[in-house]
C-alpha cells in the first residue's frame, strides 16, 4: 500500500501578480483518502485545478503512478484515471442524469447516433456497484444535490477514474448526506482508488481522511497523519494561531418576548402546503436555533418572515406590529435584519464596490443621501469603519468591487452591514456555510455579541454542532411545523435531536 | 377547397426561408452564441446564390455556394465572438449591416452598377417539376410548391434528430448550457461553437438563397427585408427546439396567407391593418401559451 | 393657375426633348451651356438602380453631350443624407440642384426656402400645388400610361378578369389604380363585354413573397393579366406570372426582363426627359420656379415600354399600335380624361 | 476649415436621434429588461411628433408628445416582459413591427391614404435661431445646430448623474444587476422596471421626433431605418454608460459624416463601400478595445 498515486511536486502558481501557490508539493498514497485542510483563498482549489489541467503551472511537476505526467487540459487528466468533483458542481441542469454522466465520452453506433440503452445499463451496473443510488432518466433540476453530487462521482467512475479530487463536497450536504458520502468513499478506497478531498470540516477529516495536506496562503505548512492530531491541532496549524472550536458564551438572559409566529401556513407554487401552521416566539436577548433536516420549510419559514412569499393563513409579529404580508422594506424598517443563506443569490450585488454593497439598505437614510443624491463621502465613511472595525480584508477595499473578496470576507461585510442595521430581531440563515474556521469563529462571536446586547436571534442551520454550540433555545422543525422547542444545555444531544429532525414522536 | 390549397401552398412558400434560417438561429444559439446576424447571412445567400445560379446556370450549386457564403460571414461572427470575446449582440447586429453593404457591392461590381442581379433562368425546381404540367390543374398547381420546402422541412428533422440523438448534438446543448462543465469533460468548447456558428451561417445562407432562386429568382436589395429577424423571433417562440421553430414559421405563414385571402377589394378590414395581423397574432399566443422563457443558460456569454 | 402655365409650354417642351434625342446623329449643336452646370442629388437607390435615378442621371449626360452642361450627382444612402447634400450643393456653385423622387421634396422645399437665390427642381410631384418661386416642381400624369395598360390588358385578357396590385396605398398609386381600371372598363365598353377588375394592396414596396402570393390568389380566382404598382415586391408578381404562365403588366421601367415570356408590357416614366426638359429651358434663360410642369403622354413623360422581341407574340401588333397611336391621341388631345383617382373613376364610368 | 466645421455639423446631426434612443436603451437595461424595441419606439415618436407638430404648429408640444407616444409602446413591452414574464428580445421585436404598423396607420388614417405627413412649418429651432441670418456667414451656419442635439448632451449628462450620484439611480443599477438581492432589500423590482422600460420609451420617443422635426420635417416611413439598431449597438459598445454611448454615437456620427463627405462623382471610393464604413469602423474599434462584454448582469431574465 507504499506506492504512491499522485505526487506534485515544486508547484508554482501566479495570478497576474499574485501568487496563489508558491513551492507546494502533495504527495497522495494510493487507496488512501487524502485531505487538504486550508482556510478560503489558501490556494486548494487552484492545486485541484492544476491537477486536473484546468490550470497550467508556472513551475513544478506532477507524476501519476510513478510515471512523470503532462497535463495540459481536462482530457489529458481523464486519460491518467484522475477525476474531479468541484466545489461548484459542473453538471448540466436540463439534461438527463445518464446524459450528464456520458458527456464526453458517449457510448454511440458507428454513425454517431447515442445508444442510451446500453449507456443506461453502464450507469446502473456503476450505481449498483458502489452503491451511488440515482435515476438515471431524471433531470439534473429535478434531483436533491445529494443526488448530484453522486452523479458528479459516477461521472468521474464511468471514465475509470482511479483517482478522484472532491472540493469541498460536503459543504452542500445534509448530515445525513455527508454520513453516506463518507460511507461511499470507504467503499471506494476498499475498490483501489484513492481519494483527494477538500473540506474545512474537521470531523470529517477525522472520520475519513488517513493524511492531511495542511496549506496557508499560498504556502505548503504540514503533511500530517490526521490519527495523530486532535481537531483543535488540526485547526491551529490551518489558521496559524490557536482557535476555539466551541464558542464561549455566558448563559443568556432572555427577556420579554419581540418576536413571534402565530399558526403560520405558507403553499409552494404548487399550492402544496410547506408550513403547516407554525409557531414560534423568540425573547430579546435570545438565540433561538431552528435544527432540521433540509426540505422541512426552513426556506419558506425565512421567506415568509422578510415578505419574499406570501403567508397564506396566520401572523407575524414584532413587537407587537404584523408583519405578514408586507413588503421586504417594511420588514427592514420594522426592525428585523437578515443573513441571507445564499450570499451571492441575496444578499450582495457582485459588481457594486464594498462601500456601496455596505448601504444597499440604508441608502435611504438621511446620513447617505440629501433629496435623493447620494453623499459618496459619508458613504465611504462609512465602509471605512467597517472594514476597520469587523477586520474585512483586504484593507482599504472599500472602492473595489465586492467579487473580488473572499467568501469569508463577503460574509463579514454582510454580518457587518446588518448588525449596523441595529435590529431588533437578527436572522442569520446558515451564516458559516462554506467558510473557514477562523472566520466561523468570528460569526459566532458576533452572533453572541449582539445577544449580549440585547437582541433576539434566529439562527438557521443545517449544522447541528453550530445549533447546539451557539444557540439558546432550539426549536426542530420537522414538516413544516415546529414539532419541539427545547432549552440548549447538557441534556441535549445530538442522537435526541437527530430523532426529533427525522419526525419522531417524543 | 381551393381556397384552403392556396393557403397552404402560401403558407409553405412564406416558412421555407425562416425555417432554414431558424434552424441556423437555433444551432447557433443552442451552443451559446447569439446570432442577431441571421438576416446579414441571409443577404449574402441570396446574393451569392443568384450570382453562381446565373453564371452556371446551375441553381443548386448557387444554393450550396448560398451557403458558403453565409458560412464566410458567420465565420466573421464566430472570430469576434469566440476569439475576441466581443459581444455577441453588436458583432450579430454589425453581420447585418456589413451582409447587405457586402452584397450591394458586389452586385455593383458585377452587373455594371446596378442594384438587382439579372434574372436567374434556372431556378430551383418545384417539387412537381417531373410532371407534365403541374399548372394545368389546380389541384397540381397549388401543391406545386418549391422544393426548397421539402429541403426546410428535412432539414427540420435532421436537427432535432442531431440534437437529441447524437453525440455531437449532446456536445452542442451542454457547451450552450454550461460551457465550463463541458469543457471538464475534455470537451472543446470553442471547436463546438465555431462548428455551430459556421454552420448556422450556412443555414441563414441556404435561406436567403431560397429566396432569391426559388421565391422570386432575381437578388434585390430588399429580397430579405426583415426575414432574418422574423427567423430569429420563430427560434424564441420556439423556444429554441426545431420542432417549435418549425411551427412558429408556419403559423406566420399562416396568417401571411391569411392576410393575402382575406385582403382584396371586398374585403372590409383595412389593409394596413390586416398586414400587421402576423406579428399581433404572433405575439398574442406567445404572452398566452409561451410565458417564461427557457434560452439556452449560457446563451451570449463568452467562454 | 400653373396647371395651366405648364400646359402651353407643353408643345415647345415636347418638341425640343424629341429634337434632343435625335441631335446626336444629326450633329447640329448649337447649343452651348458650357457655363451651366446643374446638380441631382439621388435617392436612396443610387444612380444605378434601374429606375428613376438612373433614368434621371441618363437625361443628365445627354444634356451634357448635347450642350456642355456642367453635370454632377450626390447619392443618397439614408433619408437624413438628402439634407446634407444640398447643403454641401448650396456651396458649390450650381445652377439648378435637382432632387430625384417626392421623398427629397421636404429637403427641397427647406433648402428653398433658405437660399431664396438658388434654383431647385424636384421630381415626381406636384407639392401639392404649393411649389415655391425657386423650386420647378416636375410631376407625371402616372395615370395616362396605366390607362394604355388597362386598355391592352382588356384585349389581352381571356379569362375576362384582370388584376391590380398596388403597394403602400397612397395619392400616387391611386393614379396608377384608377387610370388602369379606367383602361379596362373603356376597352370593355369598346369590347362590349364585362370584365372584371380584382384589387389588393399589400401594404409594402418591399415583400416580393407578399406581391407573389396576392398575384397567385389572383390567378387563381380567375385574373390573367395582373398589373403591379407596387415596387420591389412587384418583382414577386411578375415571379408569379411566369411560374403560372400567366402575364403580368410591369411598371416605372420596362420590366419585360424579368420575365420575357410573360410581362406583356410595362408602363414607365421617363424622368430623364423631364429633366433634360426642364434643365435645357432653365439653360436657355426661362423661369419656371413655382410652376408644376406636368408630364404626360403628351411630352413623351410617360408612355408604354417600347416593344421588343417578345412583345407581339403576346399581344397583336395591331393592339398596341392602337394604343399608342389612337388611345394615346385621344388622351393628349383630352378626348378621353383620365381620372386620377377615386371620384373621377366613378365619374369616368357614369360617363362611358 | 470649413470642412471640418461642416463635418462637425453633420456629426451632431446624425449623433442627436442616436444618442437620445442610446439614452433609452441605457435605462431599460440597466434595469434589466432588453429594449430591442427602440427602433419601433423611434418611428412611433417620429409620426406623432410630426403630427402634433403639425396640427399644433408647436414642436415642442410635438417633441413631448412624441415622447408620450414612445411610452405607451413602451408599456406595451413593459407588460409583455414584466407582468407577463414574456421573452424580453421577441417582445422587443413585436415593438418593431408594431411602431411602423401602427405609424403608417394612423399616418394613413389621417392624412388621407399618403404615408408621408404633410410638411411641418414650425419645425425644432436651431440653436442659432435668434440670430439675425447665420446662414450667411459659413460659420455660423455651420455651427447653427439643431436645438436637439443639446437636449441629447444635456440629457446624457443627466443620465449619468441620475444613475451614478442618486439613489434612484443606486435602486435601477442593483435591480439590473441582482433583482433578488433589491427585493431582499426592500426595493420593489417591478416597479423600478416599469419606470426604466418607460423612461426608456420617452427617449426612444423623443429621439424619433428630432428626426421628423429638426433633421427633416416630415414623418416618412422610411425616416427611422435602422437608426433604433444603431443606438442599440451604442448602448453596448459604450459599455452600458450614457458617456460611452455618447461617445459611441459621435464616432457614429462621424463616420457618417466622413461618408458624405468622401463621396460624390469624384470619389475614388464606390458610394456602397463607403457606407459601409461606419459599421466596419464600429465592429473594428469593437474588436479592438471593448473585448469582453460587461452587461447587467440580469439584463434579459424577468423577476
Ligand atoms: N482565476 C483566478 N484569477 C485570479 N485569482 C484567482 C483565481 N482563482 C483563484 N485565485 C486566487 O487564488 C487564491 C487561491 O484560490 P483558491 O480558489 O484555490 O482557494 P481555496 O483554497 O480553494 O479557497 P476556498 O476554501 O474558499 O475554496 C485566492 O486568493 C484567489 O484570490
Ligand atoms: N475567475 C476569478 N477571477 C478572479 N478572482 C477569482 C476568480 N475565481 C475565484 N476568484 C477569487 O478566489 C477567491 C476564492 O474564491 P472561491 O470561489 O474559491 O471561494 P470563496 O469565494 O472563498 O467562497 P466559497 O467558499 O463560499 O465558495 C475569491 O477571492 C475569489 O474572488
Ligand atoms: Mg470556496
Ligand atoms: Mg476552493
Amino acid at each position: 500500500m507504499s506506492d504512491i498515486a499522485v505526487e506534485m511536486k515544486g508547484i508554482h502558481k501566479y495570478f497576474g501578480k499574485f501568487c496563489a501557490l508558491q513551492n507546494v508539493d502533495l504527495t497522495v498514497e494510493s487507496g488512501t483518502i487524502h485531505s487538504i485542510l486550508g482556510e478560503n483563498g489558501a490556494g486548494k482549489s487552484t492545486l485541484m485545478s492544476i491537477l486536473y489541467g484546468l490550470y497550467k503551472p508556472e513551475k513544478g511537476e506532477i507524476f501519476i503512478n510513478g510515471k512523470k505526467a503532462k497535463i495540459e487540459n481536462p482530457s489529458d487528466a481523464i486519460k491518467l484515471g484522475i477525476g474531479m468533483v468541484h466545489q461548484h458542481f459542473m453538471l448540466v441542469e436540463n439534461l438527463t442524469v445518464t446524459e450528464n454522466i456520458i458527456l464526453g465520452a458517449e457510448i454511440t453506433n458507428k454513425f454517431g447516433i447515442i445508444d442510451m440503452k446500453r449507456a443506461t445499463k453502464a450507469i446502473k451496473e456503476l450505481s449498483e456497484k458502489y452503491g451511488l443510488y440515482v435515476d438515471p432518466y431524471a433531470k439534473i433540476e429535478d434531483i436533491s444535490v445529494g443526488m448530484q453530487q453522486r452523479v458528479e462521482i459516477l461521472k468521474t467512475l464511468y471514465r475509470g477514474a482511479d483517482i478522484l479530487i472532491l472540493d469541498e463536497p460536503t459543504a452542500v450536504l445534509t448530515p445525513q448526506e455527508i454520513l453516506e458520502l463518507i460511507d461511499i468513499m470507504k467503499r471506494l478506497i476498499n475498490d483501489g482508488k484513492t481519494i483527494i478531498i477538500i473540506t474545512h470540516k474537521l470531523k470529517e477529516i477525522k472520520q475519513s481522511a488517513k493524511y492531511c495536506t495542511v496549506i496557508r496562503r499560498g504556502k505548503l505548512i504540514d503533511r500530517v497523519v490526521v490519527d495523530d492530531l486532535s481537531e483543535e491541532e488540526l485547526a491551529s496549524k490551518m489558521v496559524g494561531r490557536k482557535v476555539n472550536l466551541h464558542i464561549d458564551k455566558t448563559k443568556a438572559d432572555p427577556k420579554d418576548v419581540i418576536f413571534s409566529i402565530e399558526n403560520l401556513v405558507v403553499k409552494d407554487f404548487r399550492g402544496l402546503e410547506k408550513l403547516k401552521g407554525l409557531n414560534l416566539e423568540i425573547k430579546r436577548g435570545e438565540i433561538y436555533g431552528v435544527a432540521g433536516v433540509d426540505g422541512n420549510g426552513q426556506k419558506e419559514l425565512i421567506e415568509a418572515i422578510t415578505c419574499l412569499s406570501k403567508a397564506s393563513k396566520g401572523k407575524i409579529k414584532i413587537n407587537n406590529k404584523e408583519i405578514q404580508n408586507t413588503t421586504p422594506k417594511n420588514v427592514l424598517e420594522s426592525g428585523i435584519s437578515t443573513i441571507h443563506e445564499d450570499r451571492h443569490k441575496r444578499g450582495l450585488i457582485l459588481d457594486f464596490s464594498v462601500e456601496l454593497n455596505s448601504i444597499l439598505e440604508s441608502f435611504n437614510k438621511p446620513q447617505f443621501s440629501k433629496k435623493s443624491i447620494l453623499n459618496f463621502e459619508a458613504i465611504n465613511n462609512f465602509a471605512k469603519s467597517l472594514i476597520e472595525k469587523f477586520d474585512i480584508r483586504p484593507d482599504n477595499c472599500e472602492k473595489t468591487p465586492i467579487r473580488a473578496l473572499s467568501g469569508g470576507n463577503q460574509q463579514k461585510l454582510i454580518i457587518a452591514r446588518e448588525v449596523f442595521n441595529d435590529p431588533d430581531l437578527l436572522i442569520a440563515v446558515q451564516p458559516t456555510r462554506g467558510l473557514d474556521i477562523g472566520a466561523i469563529e468570528f460569526v459566532h462571536k458576533t452572533l453572541v455579541e449582539e445577544r449580549d446586547k440585547g437582541k433576539a436571534i434566529l439562527l438557521v442551520s443545517l449544522e447541528l454542532d453550530e445549533i447546539m454550540d451557539v444557540s439558546d433555545t432550539i426549536g426542530v422543525i420537522y414538516d413544516g411545523t415546529i414539532v419541539k422547542t427545547l432549552q440548549n444545555d447538557e441534556n441535549v444531544t445530538e442522537e435526541k435531536l437527530g430523532f426529533w429532525m427525522a419526525g419522531g414522536e417524543n | 377547397m381551393n381556397n384552403i390549397l392556396l393557403s397552404i401552398n402560401i403558407t409553405l412558400m412564406y416558412s421555407a426561408p425562416l425555417i432554414l434560417a431558424a434552424l441556423g438561429g437555433i444551432i447557433s444559439e443552442r451552443s451559446g452564441v447569439v446570432n442577431i446576424g441571421l438576416e446579414g447571412m441571409m443577404t449574402i445567400g441570396a446574393l451569392v446564390g443568384a450570382v453562381i445560379a446565373y453564371y452556371t446556370q446551375n441553381p443548386w450549386l448557387g444554393f450550396i455556394c448560398a451557403g458558403l457564403a453565409g458560412c464566410a460571414l458567420a465565420f466573421l461572427h464566430a472570430i469576434a465572438s469566440i476569439k475576441f470575446k466581443a459581444d455577441q449582440t453588436i458583432s450579430g447586429l454589425a453581420m447585418n449591416f456589413i451582409g447587405p453593404g457586402l452584397s450591394l457591392f458586389i452586385c455593383k461590381a458585377l452587373f455594371g452598377g446596378t442594384n438587382t442581379s439579372p434574372t436567374v433562368t434556372n431556378k430551383i425546381p418545384k417539387i412537381l417539376s417531373w410532371m407534365q404540367n403541374p399548372n394545368k390543374n389546380i389541384w397540381t398547381s397549388n401543391l406545386n410548391v418549391d422544393s426548397t420546402i421539402l429541403i426546410a422541412l428535412l432539414l427540420t428533422f435532421a436537427m432535432w434528430y442531431f440534437l437529441y440523438k447524437t453525440k455531437l448534438g449532446l456536445r452542442v446543448i451542454s457547451v450552450g448550457e454550461n460551457p465550463k462543465a463541458a469543457a471538464t469533460l475534455g470537451i472543446n468548447v470553442h471547436k463546438v461553437r465555431y462548428f455551430c456558428v459556421l454552420a448556422s451561417g450556412f443555414l441563414a445562407g441556404i435561406g436567403g438563397a431560397s429566396c432569391s432562386l426559388a421565391i422570386i429568382s432575381v437578388f434585390s436589395p430588399t429580397v430579405i427585408s426583415g426575414k432574418g429577424f422574423i427567423a430569429l423571433a420563430a427560434v424564441i417562440f420556439g423556444k429554441w427546439t426545431p420542432q417549435g421553430a418549425l411551427g412558429a414559421c408556419l403559423l406566420f405563414g399562416f396568417a401571411q396567407s391569411l392576410v393575402v385571402l382575406l385582403g382584396g377589394n371586398e374585403s372590409i378590414i383595412p389593409s394596413q391593418f390586416l398586414s400587421m395581423l402576423p406579428y399581433i397574432l404572433t405575439i398574442i399566443v406567445l404572452v398566452l401559451f409561451v410565458g417564461k422563457s427557457v434560452g439556452p443558460k449560457a446563451s451570449g456569454e463568452p467562454f | 393657375g400653373n396647371n395651366s402655365t405648364a400646359q402651353s409650354n407643353s408643345n415647345t417642351t415636347s418638341q425640343v426633348s424629341e429634337q434632343a434625342q435625335t441631335n446626336n446623329q444629326t450633329e447640329n449643336k448649337k447649343v452651348d451651356f458650357s457655363n451651366f452646370s446643374t446638380a441631382m442629388v439621388s435617392d436612396i437607390g443610387g444612380i444605378n438602380d434601374k429606375s428613376f435615378n438612373q433614368n434621371s442621371y441618363d437625361g443628365f449626360k445627354r444634356l451634357n453631350q448635347d450642350t456642355g452642361a456642367k453635370i454632377s450627382y450626390k447619392e443618397s444612402q439614408q433619408l437624413s443624407d438628402y439634407k446634407v447634400h444640398f447643403d454641401a450643393l448650396r456651396d458649390e456653385n450650381v445652377n439648378l440642384i435637382w432632387g430625384i423622387g417626392y421623398l427629397l421634396s421636404s429637403d427641397v422645399v427647406n433648402a428653398a426656402a433658405m437660399n431664396p437665390d438658388q434654383l431647385y427642381g424636384i421630381i415626381d410631384t406636384d407639392l401639392d400645388g404649393k411649389v415655391p418661386n425657386n423650386v420647378i416642381a416636375v410631376d407625371f400624369e402616372d395615370q395616362e400610361a396605366a390607362f394604355l395598360a388597362g386598355y391592352i390588358a382588356a384585349n389581352v385578357t381571356k379569362t375576362d378578369k384582370v388584376g391590380f396590385i398596388g403597394g403602400i396605398p397612397g395619392r400616387v398609386i391611386s393614379r396608377f389604380e384608377y387610370g388602369y381600371k379606367a383602361g379596362v372598363d373603356y376597352a370593355a365598353r369598346e369590347l362590349n363585354k364585362k370584365i372584371g377588375i380584382e384589387t389588393k394592396y399589400i401594404n409594402s414596396f418591399v415583400d416580393d413573397s407578399m406581391g407573389k402570393a396576392s398575384a397567385l390568389a389572383m390567378y387563381n380566382q380567375g385574373a390573367d393579366i395582373i398589373y403591379h404598382a407596387s415596387g420591389n415586391a412587384g418583382q414577386g408578381v411578375i415571379e408569379a406570372a411566369k411560374e403560372l404562365n400567366k402575364l403580368a403588366i410591369g411598371v416605372d421601367m420596362d420590366q419585360s426582363y424579368l420575365a420575357p415570356k410573360n410581362v406583356l408590357t410595362s408602363t414607365v416614366k421617363r424622368t430623364g426627359d423631364a429633366v433634360y426638359d426642364a434643365s435645357y429651358k432653365t439653360a436657355s434663360g426661362e423661369h419656371l420656379g413655382g410652376q408644376v410642369l406636368r408630364y404626360g403622354l403628351a411630352k413623351h413623360g410617360v408612355s408604354l415600354a417600347d416593344p421588343n422581341e417578345n412583345t407581339f407574340n403576346l399581344m397583336p401588333k395591331e393592339l398596341y399600335e392602337k394604343a399608342t397611336k389612337d388611345i394615346e391621341e385621344m388622351i393628349v388631345s383630352g378626348k378621353i380624361k383620365v381620372p386620377k383617382d377615386e371620384k373621377a373613376y366613378e365619374k369616368f364610368v357614369s360617363e362611358l
